[in-house]
């Protein structure tokens, strides 16, 4: 049995930055099975279909997995809406999560946004091998810049409206890194654009670059295709591959951005 | 202890819930939440002859009770189906029903030949698909084209054939007897509605497909009464879907008319629904006094 | 400030939302809870030559997103229509469609001379209600009997005639396009899918006329799909209705195709629905500039 | 403007039997309009159709309304969950209610079960010349003793399994109460059977008898025809009549019992 449905108790609910959501979760199975990269399918009210969030910390010992959410919609609000002590039905630990080999590597983390929690994980595992580059709207927007750097990382913030860090997009910051940094792995999570750009940017200089794609989903655990992204097949072809069994994460150059 | 088995057209199901085509894959996923045996059957997803990549995402929308969805066939075809995943599935100990959609009846044909020489229990014939150019829902519109896969089929399967309907039509009674007529072993009930969902913003429709088909909560009230026009206007057994989530829907569909249910959206909502509803319906049969839950079927008293 | 007006075929409705037949009365009800002066137009209760006693109770259940409902047509005849209901919401200055169900062609037509004698703005054609045993949907599931109707209806109706589909139809774009060709001036859609609620504890059918119509929610991508298909086929205009509870659907059926739009069951659970959307609608036209509401109809960008 | 919509708070909650429920919410319009045997319909959550709650009691100063309910189903099990604090949205006064005319006329009140909230303030109003019987299962789901006593009113307990009062059925104990008191006028509400009951009794020895029906409801305010019950036309036809609006309160002698 590998996936499992629980119902866990909220322990530790906060606003990170206006309508971002941390919350903590008492859920020892999926927290003990659960891998950086994996994400959970939650029931939200009466809405019939669960929503998707990335796991954003595990702690087996005390059973509890971490999200950060921001709302979006329906759902999400009414995540939002919930208090310490209310219980969620959760599904998971689910997907495909990112490969975590050798921390002795260079890891360079790029996340966008609400792409950015699922990334903690890996910071933790490279600790001072890794660089953050995150980007946000603005200042405000900012999440997790402590907790990349309690994980010991390097951290660059970017922001589009300049109001903190680098003025400008974490593709602009990434290739000024690459351009005077050594880097044998990258890792991104964020809005679509901004992957692309990160992935090419990887694929022409060779390194490896693994990346979060993100889907409306049905099932959330391979039975009924609806989450498919494009991916290139053996021979080039383009097909239809599940993101929520064969991802959320994906080594870059499978995914055909253009489908 | 009630009898929870049901003689569905020959196959003996061990009780009448059967996971719905599309919704469950081959079992092998769901089978990682509690062991796909407790199900009377399985419903493969909709194989076609050739592997097909199926349609562009966003597949899947929500809506008020409901989901869209525009998967379109993606399948790896009809042989990888007979020697990848019939084998799996079929070891876990259930009824396996193969799920087949053609561009041509001959496209049908074949594979209803091919899965002839499987293991497979039963044969639904998809001529109800919404979300494909060719063949598919077109196949279930007209009494005549309905006839004429369902009988060219059963000419070449030695497997019992269901027919699975579409409710995208006037009179779905006029098209169960046009199967029934025709050959059909059996009958299931309701594929999709045709939908579309709109991002006002955009202006774009929200499916990639424009178009998918509506499931869920939903449609259980469409569902429920064409089970029962269909039931009243035939002989064979229908297998009735649309909608069911819980125990009591299930029940409701057989008092409407059918011999077993399938759940297909509610598996997203509740991975262990369909377990649940196998232990409502027993609990069910048991408090009524009911030897066997056949008993349940057809028995509602019209007004 | 957007104008908010829209002309459905030559009639001026003040603003694209209109209160659906069956739901609103003649409108005296709900002008209890604001003046229905505010409304586009009021799509008054169902009409038929004689009075009518309508449906044995219960008439009304909910199911998951819906209700259905089997009114089956109470009324208290055209003349007393004319007389006693017209004259008041007249007054109010809404547009006001009579909408009329007969039993013969014959009697869709005596109706519509009578009501072109009075200041009734449109006539609605509703060749579509489930829930009477006679006429109402059979004349509207086939596209010979819609095109009869119609033409015939045309011939002696000095009033616009709106013809009001059912979607219980395989191809409502062949049915509308029918409606069009017979010279109808504009269609409205859609009217309820036929669906059916059972008790499992009495094995009854909940509505004491076993089936009913399906409304709200739970039928909206349904009805934007067919708003759309017709939208396609035809050149007349098309009233947008099914299951809009919020301004956001209202947006979303003119940009399938709408130029106005019916609100029914969301008046249920909420009496000022009609006058939210409204607003919703207006502050939306506001929001993207727009000169006209107008400029949303049909806007969709197919992929 | 006869209907108001009002979203009213709710300021007082009590388990008066297992499954019933007593609140008093702030309401401030509708219950300055407010009249015995009308009612007010409710939202529920999620679910679609309002929920129709006769009104138990009304002080249009301090603009509460008193309702008392039982879960029957989802919607009222949604509404017992409701604590101090939350809001509802309201509509109402709803239908057309007992006529109350004269207190100095001996009034005989019979309520059946969850039928006996509404009948409070017809107590209320006649006070030492009312009768109020009322019938339940069991002594356990008996409710409103002590309100009616506390009107002024002589009562008289039924219950089905003899738990407490009288051990049988109301219709049972009325005919008794007719046979030795004087009786002018006969109110009634329960289950549809009972209410037939009493209305033959009071038909047989020509008391005026109001009967509040109750009937699956639409839009609550008369305009869909969804909440009809049978009654005698002019002419002694069977005809359907709206419960919301002309009701739910008729003569019963206006009601078709076999419709
Ligand atoms: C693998 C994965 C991991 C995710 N991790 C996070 C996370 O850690 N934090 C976070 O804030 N968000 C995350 N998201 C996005 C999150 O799932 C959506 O924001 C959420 O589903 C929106 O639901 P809603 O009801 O608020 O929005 P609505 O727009 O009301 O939702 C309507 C429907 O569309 C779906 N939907 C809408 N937007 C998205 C989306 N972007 N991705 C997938 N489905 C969507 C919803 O699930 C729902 O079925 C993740 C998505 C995926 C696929
Ligand atoms: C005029 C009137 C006054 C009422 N006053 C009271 C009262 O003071 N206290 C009280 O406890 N109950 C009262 N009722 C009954 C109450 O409305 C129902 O118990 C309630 O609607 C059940 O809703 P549910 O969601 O819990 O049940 P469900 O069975 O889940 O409801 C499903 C649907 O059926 C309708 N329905 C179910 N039972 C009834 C019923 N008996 N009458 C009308 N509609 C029903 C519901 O409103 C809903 O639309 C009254 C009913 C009417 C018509
Ligand atoms: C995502 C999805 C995929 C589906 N694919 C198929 C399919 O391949 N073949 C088929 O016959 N029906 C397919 N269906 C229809 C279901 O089997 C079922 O008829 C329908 O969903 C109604 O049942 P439900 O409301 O319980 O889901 C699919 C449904 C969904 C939601
Ligand atoms: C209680 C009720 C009564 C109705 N009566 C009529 C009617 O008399 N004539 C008609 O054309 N449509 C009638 N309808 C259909 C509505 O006008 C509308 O087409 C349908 O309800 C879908 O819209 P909605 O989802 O907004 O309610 C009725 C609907 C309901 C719910
Ligand atoms: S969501 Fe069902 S396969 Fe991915
Ligand atoms: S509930 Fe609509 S008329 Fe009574």
């Amino acid at each position: 049995m590998r996936y499992t449905q629980e119902t866990g108790v909220i322990i530790e609910k906060r606003e990170i930055a206006p309508g971002i959501f941390d919350v903590a979760v008492s859920l020892p199975v999926i927290a003990k099975a659960a891998h950086a990269g994996q994400f959970v399918n939650i029931i939200c009210g009466d809405y019939l279909l669960r929503r998707p969030i990335s796991i954003c910390g595990f702690d087996p010992e005390k059973g509890t997995l971490r999200m950060v959410f921001e709302i979006r919609g329906k759902g999400t609000k009414w995540l939002a809406e919930r208090e310490t002590g209310d219980t969620l039905d959760v599904v998971g630990p689910l997907g495909h999560g990112f490969s975590l080999v050798d921390n002795t590597k260079k890891a360079v983390i790029i996340g966008g946004g609400i792409g950015t929690p699922p990334l903690l994980p890996i910071a933790k595992f490279y600790g001072g091998n890794a660089t953050v580059i995150t980007g946000f709207r603005t200042a405000s927007a900012a999440i997790l810049q402590e907790d990349f750097e309690a994980a010991g990382a390097k951290t660059i913030l970017c922001t589009d409206d300049g109001s903190a860090g680098f003025h400008g997009f974490t593709t602009q910051a990434l290739e000024k890194h690459l351009g005077n940094n050594e880097c044998d792995i990258i890792y991104t999570c964020g809005p679509k654009v901004m992957m692309k750009g990160v992935a090419r940017l990887a694929e022409a200089r060779g390194i490896a670059c693994q990346v979060s794609m993100e889907e409306r989903m049905g099932c959330g655990v391979g039975a009924c295709l609806c989450c498919v992204c494009g991916t290139k097949g053996k021979d080039g072809d383009a097909q239809f591959t599940r993101v929520c069994l064969n991802g959320p994460v994906f080594d870059s150059a499978e995914v055909d951005w253009d489908a | 202890m009630p009898d929870m088995s049901v003689n569905l057209c020959g196959v003996k199901l061990k009780n009448p819930v059967i996971a719905a085509s599309g919704t469950f894959g081959y079992g092998m996923e769901f089978n990682e939440f509690y062991p796909v045996s407790r199900l009377g059957g399985v419903a493969c997803k909709g194989t076609t002859l050739k592997e097909r990549q199926g349609n562009p995402p966003p597949r899947i929308v929500e809506t008020d009770g409901g989901i869209l969805n525009s998967v379109g066939l993606q399948n790896p075809g009809v042989d990888r189906f007979i020697s990848v995943y019939l084998p799996w599935l079929k070891k876990q100990g259930t009824a396996v029903i193969a799920n087949i959609a053609g561009n041509t009846v001959e496209e049908y044909c074949e594979m209803a030949e091919k899965l002839s020489g499987t293991d497979v229990d039963i044969i639904e014939l998809n001529i109800s698909c919404p979300n494909v150019k060719h063949g598919g829902v077109s196949f279930g519109t007209s009494c005549e084209s309905v006839a004429e896969v369902t009988s060219q089929v059963k000419l070449r399967s030695k497997k019992p054939v269901m027919v699975k309907l579409t409710p995208n039509v006037t009179s779905i009674g006029d098209i169960a007897k046009a199967a029934e007529d025709a050959g059909a072993d059996a009958l299931s009930l309701i594929n999709t509605i045709t939908g579309m969902r709109i991002d006002i913003k955009t202006r774009r429709p929200i499916l990639r497909n424009n178009t998918g088909g509506l499931s869920g909560p939903a449609v259980f009230p469409v569902a429920v009464r064409m089970v029962r026009e269909v039931y009243k206007r035939v002989n064979i057994p229908v297998v009735g879907m649309g909608g069911i989530s819980k125990w009591e829907d299930a029940a409701e569909m057989m008092i409407a008319g059918a011999c077993a249910v399938q759940v297909g959206t509610a598996n997203f909502h509740d991975p262990f629904a369909c377990v649940k509803i196998i232990e409502g319906l027993e609990e069910f049969a048991k408090s009524l006094g009911l030897s066997s839950i056949t008993e349940l079927t057809g028995t509602l008293k019209e007004w």
